[in-house]
C-alpha cells in the first residue's frame, strides 16, 4: 500500500506536519500486553473492590438481577458494534428497538413521548429544566431538596452560565417529603419548573399532583425525576408532570462504579418540539412497508448547531437497549411481581430499624442509627455494606444512613442489620 | 457486478406490542423470603397504579427471536468496514468487553467506602496517566460520559478561569468547519458563537484569526486534525495568537486518532481539550453510544475541574471534594466507568505500539484516497491524516449526490461514509475507514465507490432510487417529521406485517 | 405471498485461507518468562516441523469479521421453528450457557483430587438423582457422550447381564421405524440385528414379537413414543413377552420430551435406555454437538454400569474404580460434564413443573397436526404425542416429494422438517415443534405448508425448483459425492468468490 | 389451541395412554427456580471446587488461554443454536466452519482427509481401530502401553464385543519411549494397527517414521494418537502414519472436568471411505455457485444403519468451531510461538526436578519423588496442584508424578515445585 502512495515508510505519511508538532520519542507506555495479561490485570484490580459482599446501598444504584437474555443480545455484533442509525434502511434493528423503547418508556411514565435516551438521570435533570426554561421564557427553577444531591449539583453546573436561577425546596423533617407549603410559597410567576423525585432520595413519596397543582396554578411546569425505575413497576405513573426525568441503571445495567448508566427524557406531546436527544418516528419505505428511522432532527446540533435544543450526540443506546431487553423480559406482570418484592423486603428491614421519616416508602428508608461509621464498619466485619451516611448530603442527618433493599437482599443478611442495629 | 453481498431472507418481526399475549412473560423471580407486603396499605392505594398498559407480555424464545431478527436488519463494523468519517468506528476488540464485565468491576456500587474501591480508583487513576502522556496534557477529568459532554466540561473550565480573572469574556471563535456539538456547547456555557471561515486549503486563516480575536475572545475551539482531515499546520502559531490576547486554546480531540503516538496537543500549545474515549480508544458505539468524553487541561485549569478527584493519602485512593475553585459535577459519580475500563484495556493491549495503530490509520485513509482520487473530486488539495473528504462535485452533473451515492454504496455492501459534513465542503463524502481495515475491504470499498461513480454516467436512475437490496428500501424521512408517530399505539401507524399473535 | 421473511444483503466471505496474507495475525502471547529453548536442541531437529503450510493468516478483524458473515448464513433456532422431528429442538434458555461457564465449573481438571471437585461431584449426583426420579429407573450414568453413545453404553451392558448369566444370546430386536443408530450400535455390541415390521396403527406388532423372541433374544430395543410419534400402548405387554424370554427391553429415549412428568420408562417395564440430555433437557445443538446420552438401568444391570462411579465416603463425593463387573470405560473421564451442567439447570428451571413442558410439547405438536391434516396426509390415525408425521401421497401425485416441499419451505422462511424419515413412511413429514413455540409461529408454519401444498397443484415447478430466495440456491448433493473435495487446496474446488487479499 | 382440538384440558392430550403406564404423582423436583438462583446454585458448587489454584496437570487436559473471540464466536445463536447441517441453503455457515476445520486439520497432522469431530480423543481411538479392522479385514491390534491409560480403557471397551484382541507393547524404562523391539517381536501378519501416541502419555516423543515402518512391513496400519494438539504447532506432524486420532481439547476447549472435548479422525485419502462421522465436501449450487454439503453419508448410519461405519450420529460440532476459531486466532506464527512456549516453560521446570525418562519431551514429563501424595500435598498449601501421581495407572511408576507445563504457568509457582522437591 505504501508502494501506492509512492512512499518509503509509514512514518512518511505525516512528513508535512511541522517538526515541532512532533513527539520526537516513544511513548511512556508499558508494552502491549496480551489478552490474558489484561484480562488478569483487570481481574485482580476487581479483586481489590468489595467481593462477596452484601450491600444496602441505593441512593440513586440499585443492585437488581441483570437477566442473562440482556447481555446475549447486547452482545450481537450487529446491535454492539453499528454506529447512530443515520441510514435508515440497514439500521431497522436499532431503530426498531428504540421505537419500542420510546414506547415503553412512554408506557411506564404516562407522557407521550420519549427520547432515545440521555447520558443519565443526572445529567437528564438540567436537560429538562433547560427545557422548561425554552418552553416557559422564565428562568427561574425550583428543585427540591429531596432530588438526589448529585444531580441538583449537576443542575447547578449546567445552568449557572445559562442565566437561570436555582433554588431549594426544603423538606418536611417528620414526613421526608418535600415540604409543600414552602413550594407554595416560592413558587411565582417567574418560575419554570418545579423539579420533583419520586421517590425521593430519602425513599419516601412525593405528593406528584399537589406538586404539579402548586407549578401549574404559576404557569410553572413540573419535571418529575426518578432514580428507582423499577418502582414504576408498582407506582402510579407521573400523568400530572409535563416532563419526566430519570435514570434507568436499575433496569439491567450494571452499577459498574457509577457509569455507563442510561437517562431519561419524556414529556407530554406539545413539548416534544423542545425535546434534547434522538428521536425515532415511524413512516414508511418506498414499497409502502412500515420503517422507521430519525426524526425531527432539527431540535439537534448536527442541523442547528447553537441554536440546538442541546449539544448531546452520542447518548446511551446500547444501555437503553438492556433497559428495553429488561422491560420486555419483565414486562407487565413481571414488573409489577419485581416492584412488589422490592417493597416487600425493604418493608421487612424498614419495619426492624429506626425510620428516620413518616412517609410511605419503596424500597429504600433513612434510619437513624447512633454512630453510622461505627454501624457500618461492624456490618462489614459480616462482609456487608451498609446504608449511605446522609451527613456528607446533609449536614442535619449526621445520625442516618440511607438504606435500600432490593429483590437481591437476602433475610439473613437484613436479620443480621436488624441485629447490628439491636446493639 | 455486486460481488461483496448476496441476497438472503431475513425474518420478519413485528414489534413487542404486537407480539404479546396476555399471561406470557420470560421471567421467574425467586420465592420471597420475608412476608409479602400489600402495596396499597404500604404506599396508599391512590399511588398504586393500575396495569402498565400495552407493556410486552412474551415468553424468553419470543424475546430472543425478537431481538435477534432485529439485528439481522443492521449493518455492523462485525460485517464490514464503517468508513464513517469523524466517527473513527474501528473494529472493537472483545476482550474489552470481557473484562469490563469481571464481576468485581461490575458490580460495585459508586458509594461503597473508598477502601473497598482501590482497584477501581488505581484503574481510574492508570487511565488518567495513560492519557496525560499520550495527549502531553497536565491533568485530566474522566467524568464526561461523551464528546459533546466534554466540550461542555471544557468550556465551563474556560469560563471558570476567565471569571477568576474577572472577566468572562464573551465569544467563543469557531471554523464553519466545525462539528455542530461545537457551536451548541459554545452557547450553552454562555458564550456567542464567533465563526471563522476556512482558507482554501482547508485549514484555519491565521489571518483573519489574528484580526478576530481580542480581549473579549475567551477562546478558539479548534479540531486538529480538523474535520476534512488536515492537520492545521500553523497550530503553534494559532496558540500564540490567542495567548498573546489572554484567550486560550480549545481543541476537539475527536480526531485523536490521526496523533496519537505522533504528536500531542500539550506540545502545540492547546490549554484544555476532549477526547472521544469511544473513538480513539475503541468502544464500540453500541447504535448511538455509550460514550466517554475525558477532558484534559494545562495546570493552569487543574483547580476548575470537576469534583470529585482522585488524590492519593497513606498509599491508597480517595475521593477529594473539597475543592473551591471547581465548575462543580457536570455528572453523578465518576463518569463512564465500564468504558473507562475499555480505553485502558485498549492502551494497555497496544501500549507503547499505539503510534502504529496511528501509522495505519493514516495509511489506510491515504490509499482510499489515491484510490478514489480518479473518480470523485477531492476537496482539499492538502495532504490527509485519518480521512479524506471528497466531494460529489463530478457526479452532481448527472443528478446524483453524496446522499443518493450513500444509498447505492448499501446495494454494493457497505455501510456509507459521512454525508454532506463537513459543511464547508459542497456534497461532501467524508471518509475515515481506521485502522482496523485490511486492504482486501478498502479496495472493494474503493471498487465500489468507483463503479457507483460509473453507474451515475450511465444509468443515474439506478442510483437515484437505491438501495435496491434491503429489506426496508428507501426511506421516507420527510414523512417521519411531517406527522410523528414516536410511540406505537393499537391504532397508529402502519398494520403490523403480520397479523398479531395468539 | 410470503409473510414470514424478506430479501436483504448477507455478506459473501471467502475461505480462510483464501483471506489470509502473510505476517497477519489475531494473537498476542505474554512475554516468556523463562529462558526460552530452543526446539531443535530440545526436540531433535528432525523431530520440529517446517511451518503449517496453508494454515491461516490473519488479524483479529477479520478473524471476527470470518465467523459473524458465515453465521449470518444459517439458519438456528433463535431465528425461528426448527420443525425437526425427532430432533426435539428447542429453545436453549442462555442461563444454561452462562452457568456451563461459570469459573470454578469451565476450570477444572478431571484428575484434580476429589477433595478439591466436591462441587461439581456434587452437581453430578443431584443430576442423576433428577434423571433417576423422572425415567423411574435406579441408576444412571452420565458417562456417554451422545444418544448413540449411550446406546452402545446400553447394549453392552445387555450383554454383560446375558454373559453373566453363561449366554450373551444372539439378536437384537429392532422395529423398522427406529432410528439408523439402533442397529448400527446392535452390530457394534456383537448382535445381530433382527428386523420387525410395524403394524397399520404405527406400533410394534406384539404378535409377531410374541413369534419372534426366544432364547437367542437378547433384547428388543424400542423407541417409545416411537418415531412416528405414537406411544407404544401395550409397552407392559411388551415388557411381558421379553421378560418371560429373559430378554431385556431396551427403550430409545430420544424422545423422551414427550413423557417427563407424564409417565415413567422404569415403571412400564424398560430396563435400560438411554437419555439425549441435548433433546429433552435442551443442550442446544451447536450446529451438531455436543451431547450427553445417560443410559439408566434397572438394579440388575447396575453392577454392570462403566468405571468410574460416584460414592459417597465420610460426608464427601470420591470416584470408584473397583467395579468388577463394570463394562469398563465408554470414554476418558466423567462424561460431557459442561452438557451435563446445563441439562441440571434446564431442570432446576422447571423442577416439579416439568410436566408442563411435557403437555405444551403434545398441544403443540397435535395442534400442528389438526392444521395440517387437511392439506397432507397423515401417517397414522393413531394419537399423536409430541410429533406427528405425514406422506407427501397427495403432492407426489404433482411431482413434488418431501424433499422438494422442504426446500420450498425455505423460502416461506422456516427450517424444514425431517425428511424421508422414519422409513417406513413413504415420503415422510416428521415434524416436532416442541413445547417452546408459540401459537403465532406454529399458525405461519401451518399457512406456509399449506400454502406449499397449494403451489404444489398450481405450480410445482416453483416447488420443485425451490429455494429461490436463498444465497446458496439448490446444493448439487450429488456432485459432492461424486467426487469429493473435502478440504481446500489452493487448486482444487471453484475459485474464491473474490480475489485474494492483500 | 385446546378449543381447535376440541379438548377440555391439557391432560385429555394423553387420554389414550394405559393408565397402568401414568405417572399418578408430581415429580418430586424442586419447585422451578428462577435464573438467579441457578446462577447462585451453580457459583456455589463452582467455589466449591480447587479456586484460584494453580495446577501442573495435563495427562490429556491441558490448562491453555482460551481467547476471548472463541466464546464471541460460538455465542453466536446461528451457530450455537442450529442443527447439523442437513439443508445445506440454509447451513453454509456450519457447512463452510467445518470444510475450514477438516482442511485446518489436515495441514496440522499431514493426513489428507479429516471427519467434523468425534466424540473426544478417547473414543476416536476404538473408531481408529475398528477402521483399521475394516481396511485389513484383520483383528489384531498392538497399542503402546504409553498410550493414555483410559484411552485404552475405552479401547477394550468397545472392542470387546468385535471380535479384536488387543494387546499391548511395553515401554522402554529408561526413554519412556514406546519400545520398539517389542513392538518388532509382537508385530506380525494378523495385526490391523498399530496405535502410538505421541507425545506419549509419559509426554515422551515416540518414534512415528520407525514405528510405521514396522507395522508397514507387516502390512499393518500405523494409527497416531494425540493428546496435546498444541504440539503439532512444533512437531513434526505424523506423515507415515495411515490414521490420525487425536483429542482437541488443548485448542480453546475449557478442560471443564472433563467435557465436552472434540476427537479428530483423520486419514489418508484412501481410507476416506472408511471414516466414520460426518463429512463436509464441496460442490456448487444451481447458479454455479460454490457451496458446500455433508457429503459421503452412504458410510452413515442414517443411511446404512447397521453396515455402518459407526453408530455415531451427534457429534461435537459446536467445540469443533470453538477449536476452528483457536487456530485462527493463532495462525502459522502463532501456533508455533505457543507451542515454543510450552516447550520452554516445561523444560525450565524439567531441569529443575528428577526425571524419570530420558525421552526428548514437549510440555509434559515424569518426575521422581519419595512421597507423591505427601509432594502434592505440600503444594497444596500452596494453592497448587502438583501432578498427577501415576501408580493408579502403572503400578510400577508409584513412585512419579506426571507434571505439565503450559504458557499458563507462571515461573513463580514453577520455583515453589522445585523448591518442594529440593525438600
Ligand atoms: C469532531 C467531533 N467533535 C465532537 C463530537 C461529539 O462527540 P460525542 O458524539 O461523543 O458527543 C464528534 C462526534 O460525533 C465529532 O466527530
Ligand atoms: C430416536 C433417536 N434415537 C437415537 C438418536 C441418536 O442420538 P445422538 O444423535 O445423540 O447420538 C436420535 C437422534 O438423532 C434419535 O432421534
Amino acid at each position: 500500500m505504501l508502494d501506492v502512495l509512492g512512499l518509503a515508510r509509514l512514518e512518511d505519511l505525516y512528513a508535512h506536519l511541522p517538526p515541532a508538532v512532533l513527539l520526537h520519542r516513544d511513548l511512556q507506555l508499558p508494552r502491549g500486553k496480551s489478552e490474558y495479561e489484561i484480562a488478569d490485570y483487570f481481574r485482580a484490580r476487581g479483586s481489590e473492590n468489595a467481593n462477596g459482599f452484601a450491600s444496602f446501598l441505593g441512593a440513586g444504584v440499585y443492585n437488581h438481577y441483570r437477566p442473562v437474555l440482556v447481555d446475549t443480545v447486547v452482545s450481537r455484533g450487529e446491535f454492539l458494534t453499528s454506529y447512530t442509525p443515520y441510514q435508515a434502511e440497514i439500521s431497522q434493528g436499532t431503530l426498531t428497538s428504540i421505537f419500542e423503547f420510546q414506547t415503553m418508556l412512554c408506557q411506564l411514565t404516562g407522557m407521550d413521548v420519549a427520547n432515545a435516551s440521555m447520558y443519565d438521570g443526572s445529567s437528564a435533570t438540567p436537560e429538562a429544566a433547560l427545557m422548561a426554561r425554552r418552553i416557559t421564557g422564565r428562568s427561574r427553577i425550583l428543585v427540591a431538596r429531596t432530588v438526589h444531591p448529585e444531580y441538583r449539583e449537576v443542575l447547578r453546573t449546567y445552568t449557572k452560565y445559562e442565566n437561570i436561577d436555582v433554588d431549594e425546596i426544603d423538606y418536611d423533617p417528620d414526613s421526608g417529603a418535600l415540604d409543600l407549603a414552602q413550594l407554595e410559597q416560592k413558587c411565582d410567576q417567574t418560575v419554570a419548573a418545579v423539579l420533583i423525585q419520586s421517590p425521593n432520595f430519602f425513599g419516601v413519596l412525593e405528593n406528584t399532583k399537589q406538586a404539579a397543582a402548586i407549578a401549574h396554578a404559576q404557569g410553572a411546569l413540573l419535571v418529575f425525576l426518578f432514580t428507582e425505575a423499577v418502582s414504576l413497576g408498582l407506582l402510579e405513573p407521573p400523568r400530572d408532570a409535563d416532563i419526566v426525568a430519570g435514570e434507568l441503571q436499575s433496569f439491567a445495567i450494571a452499577p459498574s462504579y457509577g457509569g455507563p448508566y442510561a437517562g431519561v427524557l419524556a414529556s407530554k406531546e406539545k413539548y416534544m418540539r423542545q425535546l434534547p436527544g434522538r428521536l425515532v418516528g415511524e413512516t414508511k419505505d418506498s414499497r409502502g412497508n412500515r420503517a422507521f428511522c430519525l426524526t425531527l432532527s432539527a431540535r439537534e446540533q448536527h442541523i442547528r448547531r447553537e441554536k440546538a435544543t442541546s449539544n448531546i450526540c452520542t447518548n446511551q443506546a446500547l444501555i437503553a437497549l438492556m433497559a428495553t431487553v429488561f422491560m420486555t423480559v419483565y414486562g407487565k406482570a413481571g414488573l409489577r411481581e419485581l416492584a412488589s418484592q422490592n417493597l416487600s423486603k425493604a418493608h421487612y428491614l424498614g419495619a426492624k430499624l429506626k425510620r428516620r421519616f413518616t412517609g410511605p416508602y419503596f424500597n429504600e428508608f433513612v434510619a437513624t442509627v447512633d454512630d453510622p461509621a461505627a454501624f457500618n464498619r461492624a456490618l462489614e466485619e459480616n462482609k456487608i455494606i451498609g446504608g449511605l451516611p446522609l451527613g456528607r448530603f446533609y449536614p442535619e442527618l449526621k445520625g442516618s444512613l440511607l438504606l435500600c433493599c432490593t429483590e437481591m437482599s437476602l433475610r439473613q443478611h437484613m436479620d443480621r442489620v436488624a441485629e447490628e442495629m439491636a446493639g | 457486478m455486486i460481488t461483496k453481498v448476496r441476497q438472503h431472507p431475513s425474518q420478519n418481526e413485528p414489534l413487542l406490542f404486537e407480539i404479546s399475549s396476555p399471561g406470557k412473560h420470560a421471567y421467574q423471580l425467586p420465592d420471597l423470603d420475608v412476608p409479602s407486603v400489600d402495596p396499597a396499605e404500604a404506599l396508599g392505594a391512590t399511588n398504586v397504579r393500575a396495569e402498565i398498559e400495552g407493556f410486552p407480555e412474551v415468553s424468553e424464545v419470543d424475546a430472543i427471536r425478537h431481538f435477534t431478527r432485529l439485528s439481522t436488519w443492521n449493518y455492523a463494523i462485525d460485517l464490514g468496514l464503517y468508513p464513517l468519517g469523524s466517527c473513527t468506528m474501528k473494529y472493537n476488540p472483545r476482550i474489552n468487553e470481557m473484562v469490563a464485565r469481571t464481576e468485581g468491576l461490575c458490580w460495585i456500587h459508586p458509594y461503597q467506602p473508598d477502601s473497598l474501591s482501590q482497584g477501581a480508583m488505581e484503574i481510574l487513576n492508570t487511565l488518567e496517566q495513560a492519557l496525560l502522556e499520550i495527549t502531553g496534557m497536565d491533568a485530566v477529568t474522566l467524568q464526561p460520559a461523551a464528546g459533546a459532554h466534554g466540550e461542555l466540561t471544557g468550556m465551563l473550565l474556560v469560563r471558570a478561569k476567565h471569571e477568576a480573572s474577572g472577566n468572562p469574556r464573551r465569544s467563543v471563535i469557531i471554523p464553519d468547519s466545525a462539528h455542530g456539538t461545537n457551536p451548541a456547547t459554545v452557547r450553552m456555557a454562555g458564550y456567542e458563537v464567533a465563526n471563522i471561515a476556512s482558507n482554501d486549503r482547508g485549514m484555519l486563516d491565521t489571518a483573519a484569526l489574528e484580526r478576530m480575536v481580542d480581549d473579549n475572545t475567551a477562546a478558539l475551539m479548534l479540531t486538529n486534525p480538523n474535520t476534512v482531515g488536515v492537520f492545521e499546520e500553523h497550530i503553534a502559531d494559532i496558540a500564540q495568537i490567542l495567548h498573546a490576547k489572554g484567550a486560550l486554546l480549545y481543541m476537539d480531540g475527536a480526531n485523536m486518532n490521526a496523533l496519537a503516538g505522533i504528536a500531542r496537543p500539550g506540545d502545540f500549545g492547546v490549554d484544555v481539550m476532549h477526547l472521544n474515549l469511544h473513538k480513539t480508544f475503541s468502544t464500540p458505539h453500541g447504535g448511538g453510544g455509550p460514550g466517554s468524553g475525558p477532558v484534559a487541561v494545562k495546570q493552569h485549569l487543574e483547580p476548575f475541574l470537576p469534583t470529585p478527584r482522585l488524590s492519593r493519602l497513606n498509599d491508597s485512593w480517595r475521593w477529594t471534594h473539597d475543592r473551591p475553585n471547581s465548575i462543580g459535577r457536570v455528572r453523578a459519580f465518576y463518569g463512564n466507568f465500564g468504558v473507562l475500563v475499555r480505553a485502558l484495556a485498549y492502551i494497555q493491549a497496544h501500549g507503547s505500539g499505539l503510534k502504529l495503530a496511528t501509522l495505519d490509520a493514516l495509511l489506510n485513509a491515504n490509499y482510499l484516497r489515491k484510490l478514489l482520487e480518479p473518480a470523485y473530486q477531492i476537496a482539499y488539495a492538502a495532504p490527509s491524516m485519518h480521512e479524506c473528504v471528497f466531494s460529489d462535485s463530478r457526479q452532481a452533473a448527472h443528478g446524483v449526490n453524496t446522499g443518493t451515492i450513500a444509498k447505492r454504496l448499501i446495494d454494493h455492501g457497505f455501510h456509507p461514509y459521512t454525508v454532506s459534513f463537513p459543511l464547508i465542503v459542497h456534497g461532501a463524502l467524508m471518509i475515515e475507514p481506521t485502522e482496523t481495515e485490511g486492504k482486501h475491504e478498502l479496495d472493494q470499498f474503493a471498487e465500489a465507490l468507483i463503479a457507483i461513480a460509473q453507474e451515475s454516467e450511465q444509468d443515474p436512475q439506478l442510483v437515484l432510487t437505491a438501495p435496491h437490496s434491503t429489506r426496508t428500501s428507501k426511506v421516507d424521512e420527510v414523512g417521519a417529521a411531517r406527522k410523528p408517530i414516536l410511540k406505537w399505539t393499537p391504532t397508529a401507524g402502519s398494520p403490523p406485517p403480520a397479523r398479531p399473535s395468539d
